[in-house]
C-alpha cells in the first residue's frame, strides 16, 4: 500500500501543479503542456486506486489508455489553432 | 438494427461521407439530419408506448458493459436536438447543398468544413443522451467539445481562432475534471455507470467525486462562474455555429447534471444547493452582462449565460424526481424551450446583422429599412425566453414557480422573477428599437428581402410558441422514467 | 530498496513536470515534458499498466513531442509576463489544498472494485485473453467507437483549421542508414504488438502509434514528402477507420440482435480484424494530426 | 536485491540529466539531456525486467528505444523550422 | 554453470550501470557541447550494451536476447545520427538557436 501512496502524492502533485499553472500563465503552449500534465496526474491517480493485492484493474488501464488517446487528438488541436492564431497576428 | 443505435451510428457514418466528398457533403448532411429526426420520432413514440428501453451493449450489462437507457428524458432530449437540427440544418444548406449552387468559394469551406462537425455533434450529443455510464459520458464529451469548437472556428478570423482556442482549452479543463471525477468514484465505489451515483452520493469520497464530476459538467455548460470562454465563442461562430452551440451543445451537459441530479437521490441536496446558488448568481450576471452589451450576438450570448443559470437554478431546487414533486421536469422544458427559442434568436440576429450590415445595437433602427420577418422572429423567441404565456418558457417557470410557492421557498421565487424582470429588460433593448414603426420610419424605407433565414427563424419561434399549448406533450413524455 | 526506487521514480516525475512547465524556453519545456511522459511511463510499470506504459511511451513522450516540437517554433516566443505575487501566492495555496485533498480522497477511498472478479469471470467469453483488450474491444467497445470517432474530428477540425506543413531541415546522407533500420523495426514492432495484444500488454493504439512514429521518421528524414496525393490516400485510410468500425458494429448487431456482440465462437476474428484496421487508421490519423491535411479540394 | 539496487542506480543516472537540461544553455545541450534520459529510461527498464523476472519489460523497452530514435529526430530536424 | 552465468551478468550490469552513471556525470560537467555529447554517445550506447547482455545473462533465454539486442542497436544508432546531426548544427551555425 506505501508504494500506492507514493504514486497516489505524485499524481495530485501533478494535478496541483498543472492547476497552478493553468491560473497563473497565459501562453498558449505552456497551457497546452500543462492541460497534458494535469491529465498524466489523473492517469497516475486512477491507476494508482486501481491497485489491489498486486493486481491492476483492467477496466481503469482501458480507461486510461482511452485518456491518452483522446488527449493526444484534442492537443493536436489546440497547436493547430494557437499555431493559426500566431500567424494571423503575424500577417 | 435498432433505433437507438442507428441513432448515433447514423450521423457519425454520414460524418465520414461528409468528410470524404466535400462537394456534395450538403446532401450527406440534410438526408442523415433528416432521417435521424425520423429515428428519433419512432424511439418517442416507442418510449410513449412502451415504456423505457435499454440496450447493454455487446450484450454485457453494467457495471461492466456499457447500458444505453432510452427514457423519457432521454427521448425529449433526443427530439429537441434532432428538431431544432433539422431546422438549423435547412439554414445551412443556404451555403448551398448542391456543386451547381455554391456561390463563392467562402460558401464552399463553410459547407466542407460545417457538415462533418454538425454530423459528428449530431451523433455524440444522441451517444451522451443515451449514455447510461460516466466514463462514456466523459469520451462523449470529448466528441462534443471538438466538434463544438470546430464550428466555432467556421468563420476563421482572428477573433473566432482565439475564442475557438479558449473553447478547447477550458472544455478539455473541464473534462479532465470529469475524468478526475470518474477516477474517484471509481475508487470510492469501484464501478462509474450511472446507476451507482446514488451510492457515490452515501460516502464522503463519493461525494468529493461527484463535485469534480459536476465542476467539470459546469465548465462544459458555461455555469457562472466557469462560463468566461463562452460570450466570446458563441458571438465570434457564424450564426449558424452559434444557434447549434448555444442552443443545443451546452443542454447536454445541463442533461447530464440533471440526470446526475435525479439519480443522485437525497444524498446529493449540498451539491444541489450550490448548483442553485451558482444558477441565481449566473442568471444576473448574464443578465448584467446583456444589459451593458454593445454587440447584438454578444447580448445573446450573454442571455445563453442568464438562461443556463435559470434552468440550473431549476435543477438545483428541484429536490430528487422520486419525491413527489416535478420540478426536474421544469428544468427539462425550459431546456427545451431555451433551445427553440435561442436557435431562433441567433439566426434571427444572423439575418438582421445581413440586412444592416452590421450588429451594433445602437444602429438597429435604420430609417430605411422596416422591420423584417427576422426582427418578428426575435420578438417571439424574446416573449418565449423571458417566459410570457403561452410559450414553453412561460409553461417551465410556471410549474417552477408553483412548486417553489408551496415549498415555501420564496427567496428562489423572488430571484427568478428578478431574473425574468431583467431578461424583459434587457431583450426590450432589441425588441424596442427593431420593432419601431410609424413616424420613426422614412415614408419610403423598404422592406428587406425574404430569405431562408427568415423562415427558420421564424419556424423556430413559433414551434417555441405552439409547445407552449402542447406541452402536455414533453410533461407526459417526461413521466416515463426508467424505473 | 524497491521502495527507494518508487520514492525517486515519484519525485523525478513531479520535478521534471515542474520543470518543464516553469520555464519560459521552449525547448526545455518540450524536453522536460517528453522526459516527464518516459517517467510516467516508468511510474505505469511500476504500478502494474504495461499497456498503458507502452500507450504513454509512444503517445504521450514520442507524438505528443513531436508535435509540441512543431508548433515551438510556429509559436511566438513565451511570454515572460507573470501574474503578480499575491495571486501566485494565493493560486499556490489553493493548489497544494487541492492536491492535499486528492491525494487524502484517493487514498482513503475504500477501493472495494466490482470490476476485476467481473473481467475474470467472462474473460474466455471475449475471445482474447489479455483483459485489457477484452475492455477496450469487447467488454467496453461502445467507447473505443467513440474514442476514433474523437480522433476523427479531431482531424477535421485541424483540416479546417489548416496549419502550414512541416518543413523539416534537411538532414543530410546520414540519415538513410537510419531510416533503413529503424522504420522497418517500427513496422515490424507495430505488426508484433498488434498480434500480441490478444494476449499479453499491447494492441492497435500502441501500434498505430508505433506505426506513425515510423511515417514521422520517413517523412523528418525527408524520404517521404507530404504531396497533396499522398495526404488525400492518408485521408482515406484514416477515415476508414471509423466507417469500418461503425459498419461492424451495426452487421454485428443484424447478425446477432445486440450491438456490438460478436458472432459465437468468431469473437477472435472479429477483434483482430477490427485491430488490425484501427492500427492503420490511428497510425493514418496521427501521422495527418502532425503533418496536417492536404488542402481542400478547392478549384 | 543487488539488481534492485542497480535499477535504483540507473534512475539516478536517468534523473542526473535533468540539470543540463534545465540549465542549458543551448537547446542542444536541452536535447543531449533528453536522449541521455531516454537511453536511462530503456536501461531502466531493463533492470527492471531483470529483477522482476518479466521479460514483458523487454518488449516496453524495445517500444522505448523505437521512440526514443523518433523523437530524438523531430528534436533535431524541427529545429529552426520557423514560420 | 548457472551461477557462473549469474556473477557474470550480475557483473555486466553492473558495469553497464556505472556506465551510464559516469555518462550522466560527463553530461552535467564537462564544459561545452562537444565534450558532452562525447561523453553521451561513447558512454551510453557501451553502457546499454553491457546491461543488456548482462541481462541476457541473468534471465537465461535465448528468445530475450533478440528483443535486447535490436534495443542496443537502436539506441546505439540515434545516438550516433543524432549525435552527428547535433555536432553538424553546432559546428555550422555556432548553435542550433
Amino acid at each position: 500500500m506505501t508504494s500506492e501512496l507514493i504514486y497516489i502524492c505524485a499524481g495530485s502533485g501533478l494535478v496541483g501543479l498543472a492547476f497552478y499553472r493553468l491560473a497563473t500563465c497565459r501562453d498558449m503552449l505552456l497551457r497546452v503542456l500543462s492541460l497534458n500534465v494535469l491529465a498524466v496526474g489523473i492517469a497516475i491517480l486512477f491507476l494508482a486506486s486501481a491497485r489491489d493485492a498486486g493486481m491492476t484493474d483492467a477496466v481503469p488501464q482501458a480507461f486510461v489508455l482511452t485518456g491518452i488517446v483522446v488527449l493526444v487528438a484534442v492537443t493536436a488541436a489546440l497547436l493547430a489553432l494557437a499555431e493559426q492564431i500566431d500567424r494571423q497576428r503575424d500577417e | 438494427m435498432s433505433d437507438i443505435s442507428l441513432l448515433v451510428l447514423l450521423p457519425l457514418l454520414a460524418a465520414v461521407g461528409a468528410a470524404t466528398t466535400p462537394r456534395t457533403s450538403g446532401i450527406w448532411g440534410l438526408t442523415a439530419t433528416a432521417l435521424t429526426a425520423t429515428l428519433a420520432v419512432w424511439l418517442t413514440l416507442d418510449v410513449f408506448q412502451d415504456g423505457a428501453r435499454y440496450i447493454a451493449i455487446s450484450g454485457w450489462v453494467a457495471p461492466l458493459g456499457i447500458v444505453l437507457v432510452a427514457d423519457g428524458l432521454a427521448a425529449l432530449m433526443l427530439l429537441m436536438t434532432s428538431g431544432v437540427g433539422v431546422i438549423v440544418a435547412i439554414q445551412a444548406a443556404s451555403w448551398g447543398v448542391f456543386p451547381s449552387s455554391c456561390a463563392s468559394k467562402d460558401a464552399e469551406s463553410l459547407r466542407a468544413g460545417f457538415w462533418p462537425m454538425w454530423l459528428a455533434t449530431l451523433g455524440a450529443m444522441n451517444a451522451l443522451f443515451l449514455s447510461g455510464d460516466l466514463f462514456n459520458i466523459y469520451v462523449a464529451f470529448e466528441i462534443l467539445g471538438l466538434t463544438a469548437v470546430g464550428l466555432t472556428a467556421l468563420s476563421g478570423t482572428r477573433s473566432a481562432l482565439r475564442a475557438a482556442f479558449d473553447y478547447l482549452s477550458a472544455g478539455l479543463a473541464g473534462s479532465l475534471l470529469l475524468l478526475l471525477g470518474v477516477a474517484l468514484a471509481y475508487g470510492a465505489i469501484g464501478r462509474v455507470d450511472l446507476a451507482a451515483v446514488p451510492m457515490l452520493a452515501d460516502t464522503i469520497a463519493g461525494r468529493i467525486a461527484l463535485a469534480f464530476i459536476v465542476a467539470g459538467l459546469a465548465v462544459k455548460a458555461a455555469l457562472f462562474p466557469l462560463h468566461f470562454w463562452m460570450p466570446e465563442a458563441h458571438s465570434s461562430a457564424t450564426p449558424v455555429a452559434s444557434a447549434l452551440l448555444s442552443a443545443l451543445v451546452v443542454k447536454g451537459a445541463l442533461y447530464v447534471i440533471l440526470r446526475i441530479s435525479i439519480e443522485g437521490g437525497a444524498g446529493m441536496e449540498a451539491l444541489r444547493f450550490a448548483l442553485a446558488v451558482m444558477g441565481a448568481a449566473a442568471m444576473l450576471w448574464g443578465a448584467w452582462g446583456a444589459l451593458r452589451a454593445t454587440r447584438l450576438k454578444l447580448l445573446v450570448a450573454q442571455s445563453t449565460v442568464a438562461q443556463i443559470g435559470l434552468i440550473t437554478l431549476a435543477i438545483g431546487v428541484a429536490g430528487d424526481n422520486l419525491q413527489q414533486n416535478g420540478l426536474w421536469q421544469a428544468a427539462a422544458l425550459l431546456m427545451l424551450s431555451h433551445a427553440l427559442a435561442k436557435a431562433a434568436m441567433f439566426i434571427a440576429v444572423g439575418r438582421i446583422a445581413e440586412e444592416l450590415g452590421h450588429d451594433r445595437i445602437s444602429g438597429l433602427n435604420r430609417k430605411e429599412l422596416r422591420p423584417g420577418a427576422a426582427e418578428f422572429a426575435f420578438a417571439i423567441a424574446s416573449v418565449s425566453l423571458i417566459g410570457l404565456p403561452p410559450t414553453a418558457g412561460f409553461i417551465g417557470k410556471w410549474i417552477l414557480i408553483d412548486g417553489l410557492i408551496a415549498r415555501d421557498a420564496w427567496i428562489w421565487v423572488a430571484l427568478i422573477l428578478i431574473g425574468t424582470a431583467l431578461s424583459a429588460a434587457y431583450l426590450s433593448r432589441v425588441v424596442s428599437r427593431c420593432l419601431r414603426g410609424g413616424p420613426h420610419v422614412a415614408a419610403n424605407a423598404h422592406h428587406p428581402a425574404w430569405r431562408i433565414g427568415d423562415i427558420t427563424a421564424l419556424g423556430l419561434a413559433t414551434s417555441a410558441l405552439v409547445l407552449g399549448l402542447a406541452s402536455a406533450l414533453p410533461l407526459g413524455l417526461l413521466e416515463i422514467t426508467a424505473k | 530498496m524497491s521502495l527507494a526506487f518508487d520514492v525517486l521514480l515519484a519525485f523525478g516525475v513531479v520535478f521534471t513536470a515542474a520543470a518543464a512547465l516553469g520555464t519560459h524556453d521552449r525547448v526545455a519545456s518540450i524536453a522536460g515534458f517528453v522526459v516527464t511522459g518516459l517517467l510516467v511511463a516508468l511510474s505505469l510499470v511500476r504500478l502494474g499498466a504495461p499497456d498503458v506504459a507502452l500507450a504513454e511511451a509512444a503517445i504521450g513522450a514520442g507524438l505528443t513531442g513531436a508535435l509540441l516540437l512543431r508548433s515551438a517554433w510556429r509559436l511566438k516566443p513565451a511570454e515572460s509576463r507573470v501574474s503578480p505575487p499575491i495571486d501566485r501566492i494565493i493560486v499556490a495555496l489553493i493548489a497544494v489544498c487541492l492536491s492535499g485533498a486528492l491525494a487524502w480522497a484517493v487514498y482513503t477511498a475504500p477501493g472495494a472494485a466490482l470490476y476485476p472478479a467481473l473481467v475474470s469471470e467472462r474473460l474466455a467469453e471475449s475471445g482474447v485473453t489479455n483483459p485489457v483488450t477484452a475492455v477496450l474491444l469487447n467488454f467496453r467497445a461502445w467507447d473505443t467507437l467513440l474514442e476514433i470517432a474523437v480522433l476523427f474530428v479531431a482531424l477535421i477540425l485541424v483540416r479546417i483549421v489548416a496549419p502550414a506543413h512541416p518543413q523539416p531541415v534537411v538532414l543530410g546522407e546520414l540519415m538513410l542508414p537510419f531510416a533503413r533500420i529503424v522504420v522497418p523495426m517500427c513496422a515490424f514492432l507495430a505488426g508484433h504488438l498488434l498480434w500480441q495484444g490478444a494476449s499479453v500488454p499491447g494492441g492497435a493504439f500502441q501500434a498505430g502509434a508505433i506505426l506513425a512514429g515510423g511515417s514521422l521518421v520517413l517523412m523528418l528524414g525527408g524520404f517521404a514528402v507530404p504531396t497533396p496525393r499522398l495526404l488525400s490516400w492518408g485521408m482515406m485510410v484514416a477515415l476508414l477507420g471509423l466507417a469500418v468500425f461503425a459498419v461492424a458494429a451495426l452487421s454485428t448487431e443484424a447478425l446477432t440482435g445486440t450491438l456490438l456482440l460478436y458472432p459465437d465462437g468468431a469473437a477472435k476474428i472479429w477483434i483482430l480484424m477490427i485491430e488490425a484496421l484501427l492500427t492503420l487508421s490511428i497510425a493514418a490519423m496521427l501521422c495527418l494530426l502532425f503533418c496536417g491535411m492536404p488542402r481542400r479540394p478547392l478549384k | 536485491m543487488i539488481l534492485n539496487f542497480l535499477a535504483f542506480c540507473t534512475l539516478v543516472a536517468t534523473l542526473a540529466a535533468l540539470p543540463r537540461l534545465i540549465l542549458g544553455p543551448t537547446a542542444a545541450d536541452r536535447i543531449i539531456a533528453a536522449q541521455l534520459a531516454g537511453t536511462g529510461t530503456v536501461a531502466t527498464l531493463i533492470v527492471l525486467g531483470t529483477a522482476d523476472n518479466a521479460p514483458a519489460l523487454f518488449d516496453a523497452a524495445l517500444v522505448f528505444a523505437t521512440l526514443a530514435a523518433v523523437s530524438g529526430l523531430a528534436f533535431v530536424a524541427l529545429q529552426r523550422t520557423r514560420l | 554453470m548457472t551461477t557462473v552465468l549469474h556473477a557474470l551478468g550480475l557483473t555486466l550490469t553492473t558495469f553497464g550501470v556505472s556506465f551510464l552513471l559516469i555518462a550522466a556525470l560527463g553530461v552535467w560537467r564537462l564544459p561545452d557541447v562537444l565534450s558532452r555529447l562525447h561523453a553521451l554517445t561513447k558512454a551510453d550506447s557501451a553502457g546499454l550494451a553491457l546491461i543488456a547482455l548482462g541481462a541476457a545473462c541473468l534471465t537465461g533465454r535465448l528468445n530475450t536476447l533478440l528483443t535486447l539486442g535490436l534495443c542496443v542497436v537502436l539506441v546505439a544508432l540515434s545516438g550516433v545520427t543524432i549525435g552527428h546531426l547535433i555536432a553538424r548544427a553546432h559546428l555550422s551555425e555556432g548553435d542550433l538557436e
